[in-house]
């Protein structure tokens, strides 16, 4: 019984001690020292976990964004404005995203930019639409985010169905192959990418000779791998992520089988090549966008960014920086930071930003997506060529 | 006179700390979303989910000592029931008075299917086989996208339909007095009534034949079985009932979420609930509880603390609030196993 | 064909690494009963403090065989040291505890490892350096095979015999095996039982420090969640074989092995297109149930009659 | 002339190769006390753990109340009506002495899971009623001042007698005891002997494995020797305690 009452005691008073802990880290205040209206932007991503240094990217463009829009001084309907980065961490995992799109609400945001993959970004999405949150997001490419029928979700990144079918055009149209054997790693992006493939594949008089599957646990491609060898097909497309998609090349090569590969944006990186080693020449990879010395801003913004940040672009910033400066610029437009006010503005917005011209089809998924192809030519990814929207 | 009303002292008690407590449950949503925010009555609903969750495996490990490492199976094929039942992707929308009995009844369904085969197993080959089922599962959602359509594979199942009542759809908004009710409150109640009726059902299963038959086969099967007991259909019942506590808790998790896939139902995540389960002390209801609640807020409290507190010690941030907190989880583990190997709080 | 005999060998050499994995679980198991769970992560730190070590030495010019020797005893020492921390501060005290006790701090002790490993080397995939030239030999002209292939399959059964002579024929396997029939006997009979179980942690991670780099080498990369995973299956594989046995161990390991590959290779066919590679490992686990339905205590663990 | 309780006809173990019991016929009359003796390894509690259904004999039948039970499971067994004790004692030890006996009436009851949960009225009058025939064990059995007690906590003697008590809860025809006086002083080994008389003289016959002969020889009316998995004699006490066979197995001439 004594003990009993202890626990119950103690109990209480962690969680109380608990609360009063986090209830000290929230401050949202209405004007800021100079006295300027305070706007609260949000941003979510993975700051922590396996992916964080995407997140970082993606937040650097943010705030990058943010710092050039406070130094113009922006005033909206009479008041100055100054804007403020709330990031918040969604680890990118589904069972916390929700939680800090939660967070991002009740520091009413006026908007967000995030989530950074589809599976953080489509769960998130439902709070922001409860409350009428315009979302922007930099870089979540799964179809189904923008198919769900909420007015206020867009994104500036080409999405999986056009990166799909461009790859299935590269395939067909410029390797030529007919006999393909698709391998996806069951992840949403995996199957996302591999399905448009497989289809648009199929529309194009392509055979689909198998379509294999691994999962973002293993290391060990040997079996699917050799059966594929057994069917003898001309070109291999794995849509997946680089750590498991260098390794698979390896054994690709050990087991003697030497085939045209293709992959996805997921591959499209410098581990890629330095997990794959020799085995990379001639790796074929797509990915949304341009690269950045082809962006319209990109050697400007590089500098930029690398001299405020130190160090260098990983993948998305840029397109962060652009959701950013979309958001304000349908804000400025509207005269408004008030969601109502602003989200028509940013429905049809014209952007020229510097990773390309941004407007928004009635989805809320950018017109003219672009998707570029690379190729490793000793160990390095070189430009081939951007395919259009199709 | 008075006392003719309230017969005894005793009772006068039990009924005013009954007032208390059902007062302070009513009111505790408003007063967490003043003190802390609405993100923090999301995270009491998270908890209360875990909450049925442990009280369901407490039954199978705690009351029948059976090791289940594959619980968060019943959890997902809860909250598959619902998102199949209740979602735009079969286009079936059936109301939740008929969704909860049938995830409530497929994942007992599933607790014995899975449990069957089991029965001959002692301990730690009970675990890798429940851990096999478990990750069986899983497996299935993941890849139930082909040759036909089901669970849309890895995607997930979204838009799923919130808890409707009549007309009354969960996510809507309403005031009272100024006060604005939020789908996070219609759940927490939903929530917190549905772990009420558990822990009911839990302590009088306990103090029946039944919960005897239970803790008589953990503590000795050989003889359990002598005194007539059939340990066969006793064990299956455990299984039966903690599944299906784990599937309604699913279904809610679903429905409050309006998004499944099958990440949400990963390994670790049944390893989460044991943790709660043996933290909090193995076969006692209140202890598991408490399990649940230090388990799912402690790790949001480093969360949103860790990041703050180190930049006002070290200026920056020396270990990223992630694995600090997974540390820490670990740590807890290890010590309150050295120090309370029965549980933070048993009987 | 050939893909069936490539098939075999990749299931071979899968195997064997689950088999060197799993003698460590049944080691363990064997002499205390308990699931090792920080087993698997024993393995990865064997990986990763091979990687920093290698990473130093190829600052200076020191011959390839003598910096693979290097390598290895560094990683055997280190891990050896870790695994008998962990047992005395984890397991000795639980010795007597309920049962469910020490698996909950084994599980905090993985936990805990795995996070440590992710301060120490950060999240970042690290390609591993070949260590082995990388040739690929044809067998018959029907299978490849790569020379750091060969080594696994052979250490994984040399270490198999080694370890079945050590436990049969020495005075400490003597010791090792009066101690898991019954510690206090055991005790009686003068030995020191905290020796023997130390004993048996340090050969256990030992083993687990050599299939880490093998492994990473193997496949050429190496990271802090390589661990967990595979600890998990080798821990299958040894319930397969029958846990506490050695010989059970490598053949549920290679068992498994051969499922696995054998299963993603041909499933499609058996089952006529409904299930593909991705149920892989559903046929692994369903093998498993299906072993301990049959044989509950494993393919050649011996029945343990309930004593009345 | 009284029926016979239970009847084993040609019963036959093996344990991989080693043969345990061979050909075993035994009978145990109605009401009796009946008691079985013979050195360490002689096939004893094999022979019990196979009539309740424990180990599944290679050959034989075994007959309670003329109905065969042979390879019957445990459980089933116990609800027929024989009801054991463990040589190394086996309660539930978490739990009190009134539960341990509360679980030998475990099929006693009649109420389902439904009753459980409603708490209905029926469910309550079964735990009642349960809770009282426990209690009347307990003052039978002399335990009742242990009633709430954890079973671990009590003196090695009276957890004896909770075994016994438990067992009788299943209100058993047979009452199977194994070794119940091992490490039990003179007093208690009396008080034993008193108690078990007791119980029979209410009607329950009793099996009874014991290395104490003078216990046995005062406490049974019939015994069987078994040595070697053979019965190498029976009948009364008597004769019994002259036989050389026996004598020669006690003293392994």
């Amino acid at each position: 019984m004594k003990s009993k009452c202890r626990n119950n005691l103690l109990f209480f008073l962690f969680v109380a001690s608990s609360f009063f802990l986090v209830s000290c880290g929230s401050d949202n205040s209405e004007f800021d020292s100079e006295g300027r209206k305070i706007v609260y932007i949000g941003h979510a991503g993975p700051l922590t976990g396996p992916i964080a240094h995407l997140g970082k990217d993606n937040e650097n463009g943010v705030k990058l964004a943010i710092q050039e829009a406070n130094d113009r001084n922006i005033s909206l309907d009479g008041q100055t404005i100054s804007f403020k980065v709330v990031s918040v961490d969604d680890e990118g995992k589904e069972s916390k995203t929700t939680l800090v799109a939660q967070k991002l609400v009740d520091t009413n945001v006026s908007g967000v930019i995030g989530h950074l993959n589809s599976g953080t970004t489509i769960p998130a999405s439902k709070i922001y639409h409860d409350e009428g949150i315009p979302q922007i997001s930099p870089s979540a490419t799964n179809v189904n985010y923008t198919n769900q029928g909420f007015p206020a979700a867009f994104r500036v990144m080409a999405n999986d169905k056009q990166q799909g079918s461009a790859l299935a055009n590269f395939a067909i149209n410029d390797i030529s192959a007919n006999k393909i054997a698709v391998i996806d790693d069951r992840t949403a992006y995996g199957k996302g990418l591999a399905d448009i493939f497989e289809d648009t594949v199929k529309g194009l008089g392509g055979i689909i000779s198998s379509r294999e599957f691994t999962d973002v646990t293993k290391s060990d491609f040997t079996a699917i791998l050799t059966k594929i060898k057994g069917l003898n097909v001309d070109l291999i497309f794995y849509a997946g992520m680089d750590v498991q998609g260098g390794p698979m090349l390896k054994q690709l090569d050990n087991l003697g089988l030497n085939v045209n590969f293709l992959t996805g944006d997921g591959c499209q990186t410098l581990q890629f090549i330095e997990l794959a080693g020799k085995s990379s020449q001639g790796v074929y990879a797509s990915s949304p966008g341009v690269p950045l010395d082809r962006m319209p801003g990109g050697i400007s913004f590089n500098s930029k960014y690398e001299q405020t940040f130190n160090q260098s672009i990983q993948i998305y910033g840029p397109y962060a920086y652009d959701a950013t400066n979309t958001l304000i610029d349908a804000m400025v437009k509207a005269n408004s930071y008030l969601p109502e006010n602003y989200l028509p503005f940013l429905k049809n917005i014209q952007f020229k930003g510097v990773t390309g011209d941004i407007s928004f089809d009635e989805k809320g998924d950018i017109n003219r997506g672009s998707i570029s192809m690379y190729q490793v030519k000793n160990n390095k990814w070189e430009y081939l060529k951007t395919l259009g929207d199709n | 006179m008075i006392l003719k009303i309230f017969p005894s002292n005793k009772k006068l008690k039990f009924i005013h700390g009954l007032l208390l407590i059902t007062v302070s449950l009513i009111f505790l949503p408003f007063i967490i979303e003043e003190s802390f925010g609405r993100s923090w009555l999301r995270i009491f609903d998270y908890t209360l989910i875990y909450v049925l969750l442990a009280l369901g495996l407490n039954i199978v490990v705690g009351f029948a000592g059976l090791l289940d490492l594959g619980y968060i199976a019943f959890f997902a094929v809860g909250a598959y029931s619902w998102a199949i039942l209740a979602s735009p992707q079969f286009d079936i929308h059936l109301s939740f008075l008929i969704i909860l009995p049938i995830s409530f009844l497929t994942a007992g369904f599933f607790g014995v299917l899975l449990g069957a085969p089991t029965l001959r197993l002692r301990g730690d080959y009970l675990a890798i086989v429940t851990l096999g089922f478990g990750e069986i599962i899983r497996i299935f959602l993941n890849n139930l996208d082909h040759p036909v359509n089901v669970t849309n594979g890895p995607v997930g199942i979204n838009m799923i339909d919130p808890v409707m009542i009549g007309a009354f759809s969960f996510n809507n908004k309403i005031e009272i007095f100024g006060i604005q009710l939020t789908n996070l409150h219609f759940y927490y109640y939903l929530l917190v009534i549905c772990v009420i009726l558990v822990i009911i059902i839990c302590q009088r299963l306990e103090n029946s034949s039944i919960g005897r038959a239970w803790v008589a086969i953990r503590e000795d099967e050989v003889a359990a079985e002598a005194m007539g007991i059939n340990t066969r259909n006793v064990k299956l019942l455990a299984f039966a009932m903690g599944a299906s506590f784990g599937g309604v808790s699913g279904a809610i998790f679903s429905s409050f979420q309006g998004f499944v896939s099958p990440e949400s139902f990963i390994l670790i995540e049944s390893i989460m609930v044991l943790c709660m389960v043996v933290l909090g002390g193995m076969g006692h209801i209140y202890g598991v509880v408490l399990g649940a609640f230090i388990l799912v807020i402690l790790p949001e409290i480093i969360r949103s603390a860790a990041a703050p507190v180190q930049e006002s010690i070290f200026g920056f941030v020396l270990i990223d609030p992630e694995s600090l907190r997974m540390i820490l989880f670990g740590l807890a583990l290890i010590l309150v196993m050295l120090y309370r190997p029965k549980g933070l709080w048993n009987k | 064909m050939d893909i069936f005999f490539q098939q075999v060998i990749n299931g071979l050499v899968i195997g064997s690494v689950y088999a060197l994995v799993a003698l460590g679980y049944t080691m363990v198991y064997g002499i205390l009963g308990i699931i090792n769970f920080a087993h698997g992560e024993v393995v990865m730190i064997g990986a990763m403090v091979a990687l920093s070590i290698i990473l130093f030495l190829f600052q200076f010019d020191i011959p390839i065989f003598l910096s693979i020797a290097l390598v290895f005893i560094g990683a055997i020492i280190f891990c050896s040291l870790l695994a008998f921390c962990i047992e005395k501060i984890a397991y000795k005290p639980l010795r007597n505890a309920p049962r469910l006790a020490p698996l909950i701090t084994a599980i905090g002790v993985s936990i805990l490892l795995q996070n440590i490993a992710m301060l120490i080397w950060g999240r970042q995939y690290y390609s591993f350096p070949q260590i082995f030239n990388n040739d690929t030999y044809q067998i018959f002209g029907i299978a490849n095979i790569t020379t750091i292939q060969i080594i696994i399959i052979l250490i994984s059964l040399v270490t198999m015999f080694l370890l079945f002579y050590f436990i049969n024929k020495t005075q400490y396997g003597m010791a090792m095996r009066a101690t898991s029939e019954d510690k206090n006997a055991a005790k009686l009979m003068g030995i020191e039982i905290n020796n023997v179980i130390s004993i048996t942690f340090i050969v256990g991670a030992s083993l687990a420090a050599v299939a880490g780099i093998l492994i990473a080498a193997n496949y050429g990369i190496a990271h802090y969640s390589m661990g967990f995973m595979l600890g998990l299956k080798a821990f299958t594989a040894a319930v397969l074989g029958g846990i506490g046995n050695i010989v059970g161990a490598v053949i549920g390991g290679l068992l498994l092995g051969l499922i696995e590959s054998l299963g993603a290779g041909y499933i499609e066919k058996l089952t006529f297109g409904f299930m593909g590679s991705n149920y892989q490992d559903v046929i692994a686990f369903l093998v498993l149930v299906l072993v301990l339905v049959i044989k509950p205590n494993g393919l050649v663990g011996e029945k343990s009659s309930t004593k009345v | 002339m009284s029926k016979n309780i239970l009847k084993i006809k040609n019963l036959s173990i093996m344990f991989g190769g080693i043969v345990a019991l061979d050909d075993v016929n035994m009978v145990t009359k109605k009401g009796t006390i009946h008691g079985l003796i013979g050195p360490n390894g002689a096939g004893k509690t094999t022979l019990f753990n196979i009539m309740t259904g424990i180990y599944k004999p290679t050959s034989g039948n075994i007959y309670l109340n003329e109905k065969e039970i042979t390879g019957f499971t445990p459980n089933k067994i116990a609800n027929l009506g024989i009801a054991r004790t463990f040589q190394n004692i086996r309660l539930f030890n978490s739990m009190s002495v009134l539960e341990n006996v509360l679980v030998g009436m475990h099929n006693s009851m009649n109420v389902n899971i439904i009753d459980i949960i409603l708490k209905t009225r029926n469910f309550k009058k079964e735990e009642k009623l349960k809770k009282e025939r426990a209690e009347r064990l307990l003052e039978y059995t002399g335990l009742v001042k242990y009633t709430n007690n954890r079973a671990s906590s009590l003196p090695y003697g009276y957890q004896r007698r909770l075994e016994i008590a438990r067992a009788l809860a299943t209100s058993p025809s047979l009452l199977v005891i194994d070794e119940p006086a091992a490490g039990m002083n003179q007093k208690e080994t009396s008080d034993l002997k008193d108690f078990l008389d007791k119980i029979n003289s209410d009607g329950t016959s009793i099996l009874i494995i014991e290395h104490d002969v003078k216990l046995i020889m005062n406490l049974c009316s019939f015994v069987t020797v078994l040595d070697f998995g053979k019965i190498i004699c029976e009948g009364v006490p008597e004769m019994v305690k002259k036989n050389k066979n026996v004598i020669e197995a006690y003293l392994g001439a």
